[in-house]
């Protein structure tokens, strides 16, 4: 029997012998593993690549924006010199950007010196290159995925040259254009990557009061860095001439303009908010995106309306310039803490930021500092309301649940609790970005506007002055010519009269 | 010893065997990778195609203004902003909930989510914030529903602001936005895309990929309510031709930045972006949106010429118009040669339209009723006439290319039952849009507070009201 | 009970051993999840691209219309609608089966897909509809590729449109746009993205990432010879002030809606976003485009003020877009130093060619040719003088970061060859478009279709043909 049964039994394991060589062989299923694994970092890399790419060209349109609002903004015979400050801004950035500026923000040295970066300069070693097969491999890696740095490099592109065009606007209708294109290299080279060091960089404001500032997407790092030095610019030119004398005159001449730019502004702010998750690798990510699009669209629409009915209150009537400078009153307060605040917070911020708009506004007026499109105001004034709010209103419960960067769970102790009552600090510390970010952007651009105002460089002469830039330096001479051929003198003069309207212009 | 040798050698081959737990975390891991991956192209194609719908509000902002006169056209842009600032606001406090929110079995409203409240779970002690809501499908912040949700909502006020242009009283138009956004048009989504008692009327339920009827016969019931109430702008069918388009670059812009939202505003309605059959939908949507904004644009163009032997190019841009509109509903089950069919036939509702508006003498002055109500009306019948089945047998309605399914098989002779669907679907709009329109606009009017005066017509708004007082000084 | 006790234990082992169906299984249910996540990236990433590319036809029309006169600003604005209308049913028709369709071989033009057809398979029993057809790489809708190309398509039409504003016959115009679309533009990309001849020619094959050649020259060329056939308008050359821009703050809004519209040209064109390496390159594409159109234009502007000692916005314009043009083909496989020299050496090929252009007394309104044309070709050329490799012996061309390979070992010597192609592709763009168009052109003019009478140009078109008949009202 227990032969016979020790045979049966033995049967029954080459039987389940044969069983087991269906089961999986381990290096096989490591490299099944590996291959899943691999495809789905690949598609982080892929989704944040689309992401970035997309919502950076979103911000890129927000040039549109600024060129419209500026232009609509001043006057027709300006109208010229205005468009071309905005694209020379966009020009001549792109190459401060790439030369030097991303160096400075993004260089590794940042992390270590705190203060500046020292590598990547004109887009060197953004790649490796196999010294002997020549194959360039792209990207970085890391355990989150794989970025180029050439993704970073255009997403903060978009950035450093809309904060730079800011100054563009408080500037405008007086500055020496190759003046105004020699500070926008400046401002992109060094003034505004050295704040990006600081902070999106990794230096030392990241760490300081061992909580670190909180911006999400810069109401100060990029828009109160524009708005201070646009203060400074416009502080150092001077206000227009008869600007304080007879302010009709000074008023937008092409509304539509202004309109279409405020809604191209918002437009890509959806890019310059959204985007500053600056990854979309997760749902975590999905969801913070989709929390910073529902914020930044509150805001603005309760800074829009509190401005609108401010002004309303006010004057009497309806100023449609005002409702568009409210908006973006709300899209500035809210950038730094589009990413921390829930949505009754983000209306609140619009709020307080249509007060502290039209407050900031007005007192410009008072002291008689002529900002034509309200620059400052708007980027400067509403940019540190943003950064204090990013800290008052923070997601946690009460003082001591301070999320910042953590997201939607409070920031830890090493050993995985709550740090307690960080709150305070986690004010202090943006109080600090903040100054910071005066003192150095407002005395660079206020040292460099003081210098070439001695050299006689800075204003245009008052002949020009008067008679409109576009007029004195501009070919064509003006930026309209909607007049019929009659009117302009062309040989169809017999034809006129079929023409059924008279044109709008004299000309100057 | 055969035993022992057996034994040896099978533990050898063992220990490179995969035990099952280990194998079980790993593709536990691997699954909660593609289940996250998949939130996060949820949110990065409905955040994206939020912001172009969102754009749209740049579009309808210039064409009205384009289209209106000199002398108003800051008030036009002024309504523009007022009603997207406001309807942000009314969607916000109220309209999510009445729309999107819980609605515990009524099928006619929601009644959770006011002012973004519960939008996501905070754990009690630990305060850590989850704010997504996770199901079979995968997750979804339920803010990035209120921010794609909110572009539609502003659009179809905005559609409003057109047909009511240059007479309405501001601030009385800045109420019945928030109106509109708060009430008449959540509801009208609660019945419909919020699951109502439209989503199973007949067994069937409507069929509305993006919103022909659900916003713009909305937008274009109640612009059209609006219209009648106010009566026409004076002298406008006196002398007609000082009511032409005052800036027709601004027209055209406009009409592109809406062509281009719309890409945002019918591929986007696939409301996820998780697989290739969503991917597949949103190629698929794109192609039938081309063709029939070009479609519609091209035959109205041609149609007004032969009337009027001359071009018309705001003829073409609301032609454009007339067929994004006519292929919203149907974008999603059609294929593309009934989206030129639906283009064409747009076109000649479109044009109809605004015919018989001119006969009846209502002023509209940008034609927001025929190019929204009319072809949306229309836009609502293609879907379900020109549906991909094979006759109308194999009728697909939501379930994309397959047939809609019972039991595992085909539903027969349901071709009827959708198409009956929809027209209750249509009606039902145009009785609550149009009936609570026109009643907020004749009780507008009863109080005094609907019309501009006289005098303030004559001068024009932005001279009487507006700082500063013209919308161009290009002297 | 040895046995029995080694059993049990062996057993209990076995059961958390991963049997190999089971394993398999899993296996392939998370692969087709990521097959499938891979065909939603493609088709987000490519509808969203063909949007921005669709937004082009704004920034081409505000372009064109600032840059012409007043009184013909409706007729432009018109033909830029009626361009993309007219070019979308051209591309639906037959455009996109001249294109992508099978060749069987000819490496001429496309045969299949005519009208949309065969863009989906549907079961003859069942009538489930497959919208996708995969390969190796993953999904993709017929549809998505259609999308994506019409909007390349329509906007290579649209180049012609600036050529020849303000004195072609408009129908005339639809006529020659469809012709494009539908024929001439097609068979260009038969031969190259389509697979035909061009893509292998010399064994080396043809580069152009996004265009520069199939797109813009097709275009540029186009307009060159449409330009020449119906010679200047009347007084170009005797009083050139009467032809400056009438409204600039539109020229500048185009030029940056194009710049805007690039993100989705240029990275669009990895044609794909389903690994890290597509996501790398169009990152890599996206930072070459920048800098090539910020080069061009601070360039141009520098030159045109050297030359005119005044500020010139409209070189400027035109500067950004000649970068944008030179950059297009070489986007992929240049670095960013290369694409900095591109776009300055671009600057000087745009306003050499400007300059000719003038001196011959060809006028061109908005520069369509000098931009698009010229530098189309200097864009062509500089993708295979700055391609990657090292030298001339390593030449990368379409595989990205790597050399092209033979038997898995760089092919050397072949960055002449490649070059040779590139000169190839160039001259029979050239031949293609320029000689078909200048026969359609040539023979409209014959049947004296062509061009608008002297009496309408006087006066302009649009107070001739066009109901309003004015662009602007702004009294």
């Amino acid at each position: 029997r227990t032969i016979l049964d020790q045979k049966a039994e033995l049967e029954e394991y080459m039987d389940h012998s044969r069983r087991l060589q269906v089961s999986v062989n381990e290096t096989y299923y490591s490299n099944t593993i590996a291959s899943l694994q691999a495809t789905d970092y690949g598609f982080t890399g892929a989704i944040d690549s689309a992401w970035l790419c997309l919502c950076g060209a979103l911000v890129m349109f927000m040039h549109a924006g600024f060129a419209m609002l500026e232009t609509g903004s001043c006057r027709a015979k300006n109208a010229s010199n205005v468009l071309m400050k905005n694209l020379v801004n966009v020009c001549v950035g792109t190459l401060g950007w790439w030369s030097l500026g991303w160096a400075f923000a993004y260089g590794a040295e940042a992390k270590t010196n705190g203060f500046i970066g020292a590598s990547g300069f004109f887009g060197l070693d953004f790649y490796t290159q196999d010294a002997t097969t020549g194959v360039i491999t792209p990207v970085t890696c890391n355990s989150d995925g794989c970025q180029s740095t050439m993704l970073s490099w255009f997403f903060q592109w978009a950035f450093c040259t809309a904060g730079a065009t800011i100054v563009s606007g408080g500037v405008a209708e007086r500055v020496k254009s190759p003046t105004y294109a020699a500070y926008a290299f400046c401002m992109t080279t060094f003034i505004y990557p050295v704040i990006v060091a600081w902070s999106w960089g990794g230096g030392w404001l990241n760490s300081i009061f061992d909580v670190g500032y909180m911006d999400f997407a810069g109401s100060g790092i990029v828009h109160l860095t524009g708005g201070v030095s646009a203060l400074a610019g416009t502080v150092v030119l001077g206000p227009r001439k008869g600007r304080f004398v007879n302010p009709e005159e000074f008023e937008a001449h092409n509304l539509p303009l202004v309109v279409l730019g405020t809604f191209a502004l918002w437009f890509g702010w959806y890019g310059f908010n959204p985007g500053s998750t600056l990854s979309m690798s997760s749902g975590n990510m999905g969801a913070l995106a989709a929390q910073v699009a529902m914020n930044t669209t509150l805001s603005a629409a309760t800074g829009g309306i509190m401005v609108f009915l401010a002004r309303y209150a006010i004057f009497g009537k309806y100023d449609v310039g005002g409702l568009c400078n409210g908006i973006l009153a709300g899209l500035v307060s809210i950038t730094a803490g589009c990413g921390n605040m829930e949505s009754g917070c983000a209306v609140a911020t619009g709020f307080v930021g249509a007060l502290v708009y039209q407050g900031s506004s007005m007192l410009l007026q008072k002291l008689k500092i002529d900002d034509p499109v309200d620059a400052v105001p708007v980027h400067g004034f509403c940019g540190i309301w943003g950064v204090l709010a990013a800290s008052l209103f923070d997601w946690g419960s009460g003082i001591n649940y301070y999320h910042g960067w953590s997201g939607w769970g409070c920031m830890e102790n090493p050993d995985g609790t709550c740090r307690p009552n960080i709150g305070g600090s986690a004010v202090g510390a943006n109080i600090i970005l903040v100054l910071m970010v005066i003192v150095w952007a407002g005395s660079l651009s206020g040292i460099a506007f003081f210098l070439l105002k001695l050299t006689g460089m800075l204003r245009i002469d008052e002949d020009t002055e008067a008679m409109g830039i576009d007029m004195k330096s501009h070919s064509p001479p003006k930026a309209y010519a909607m007049s019929t051929p009659a009117a302009t003198g062309v040989s169809a003069s017999e034809h006129s009269p079929t023409k059924a309207y008279a044109a709008p212009e004299t000309t100057v | 010893e055969l035993l022992d040798s057996y034994e040896s050698h099978q533990s050898r081959r063992l220990q490179t065997m995969v035990n099952e737990t280990y194998f079980n975390s790993t593709v536990e891991a691997l699954q909660a990778k593609d289940y996250s991956l998949g939130g996060a192209m949820d949110s990065a194609w409905l955040c994206l195609c939020g912001a172009l719908v969102m754009f749209m509000h740049a579009g309808f902002a210039m064409l009205e203004t384009g289209c209106c006169r000199a002398k108003n056209a800051s008030n036009v842009l002024m309504k523009n902003l007022v009603n997207v600032c406001v309807g942000t606001l009314g969607w916000w406090s109220l309209g999510w909930a009445f729309a999107y929110g819980a609605q515990n079995g009524n099928g006619f409203i929601g009644t959770t989510g006011f002012f973004g409240w519960d939008f996501y779970s905070q754990d009690a002690t630990t305060g850590v914030i989850t704010p997504v809501t996770c199901n079979g499908d995968g997750c979804q912040s339920t803010m990035l529903s209120w921010f794609f949700q909110w572009a539609f909502c502003t659009a179809g006020a905005t559609i409003v602001s057109g047909a009511v242009a240059e007479r309405v009283k501001s601030p009385t138009y800045a109420a019945y936005a928030f109106f509109m956004t708060s009430f008449i048009y959540p509801v009208v989504v609660a019945w419909t895309w919020g699951g109502g008692w439209l989503a199973s009327i007949f067994d069937v339920g409507y069929m509305d990929f993006a919103g022909s009827g659900v916003v713009h016969l909305t937008g274009g019931v109640s612009g059209l309510m609006g219209t009648i109430v106010l009566g026409p702008r004076k002298g406008r069918f006196v002398s007609p031709e000082d009511f032409e388009p005052h800036n027709l670059p601004l027209v055209v812009l406009g009409t592109f930045a809406l062509w281009f939202g719309w890409y945002g505003f019918n591929p986007g309605s696939t409301l996820g972006m998780k697989s290739a059959n969503d991917g597949a939908m949103a190629a698929q949507v794109a192609m039938n949106t081309t063709l029939a904004a070009a479609t519609g644009g091209i035959t109205v163009f041609i149609l007004r010429y032969c009337i009027l032997r001359k071009y018309d190019v705001g003829g073409l841009c609301n032609g454009i118009l007339a067929g994004l509109v006519s292929i919203t509903a149907g974008c999603g089950n059609m294929e593309c040669g009934s989206a030129v069919t639906t283009g064409f036939i747009g076109a000649f509702v479109y044009q109809a339209a605004s015919m018989l508006l001119q006969k009846l003498k209502i002023d509209d002055p940008v034609d927001a009723a025929p190019v929204h109500g009319f072809c949306g009306i229309w836009g609502a019948l293609a879907t379900a006439l020109f549906d991909w089945g094979k006759g109308i047998d194999n009728y697909h309605g939501w379930s994309g290319w397959d047939c809609m399914a019972a039991n595992g098989s085909c539903r027969p002779g349901i071709g009827g039952t959708a198409i009956g669907a929809q027209l209750i679907m249509i009606i039902m709009i145009i009785v609550w849009a149009g009936g609570l329109s026109s009643i907020a606009f004749f009780l507008l009017k009863l109080t005094g507070t609907l019309r501009i005066s006289e005098d303030v017509e004559e001068v024009g708004m932005d001279s009487k009201h507006h700082s500063p007082p013209k919308a161009y000084a290009m002297q």
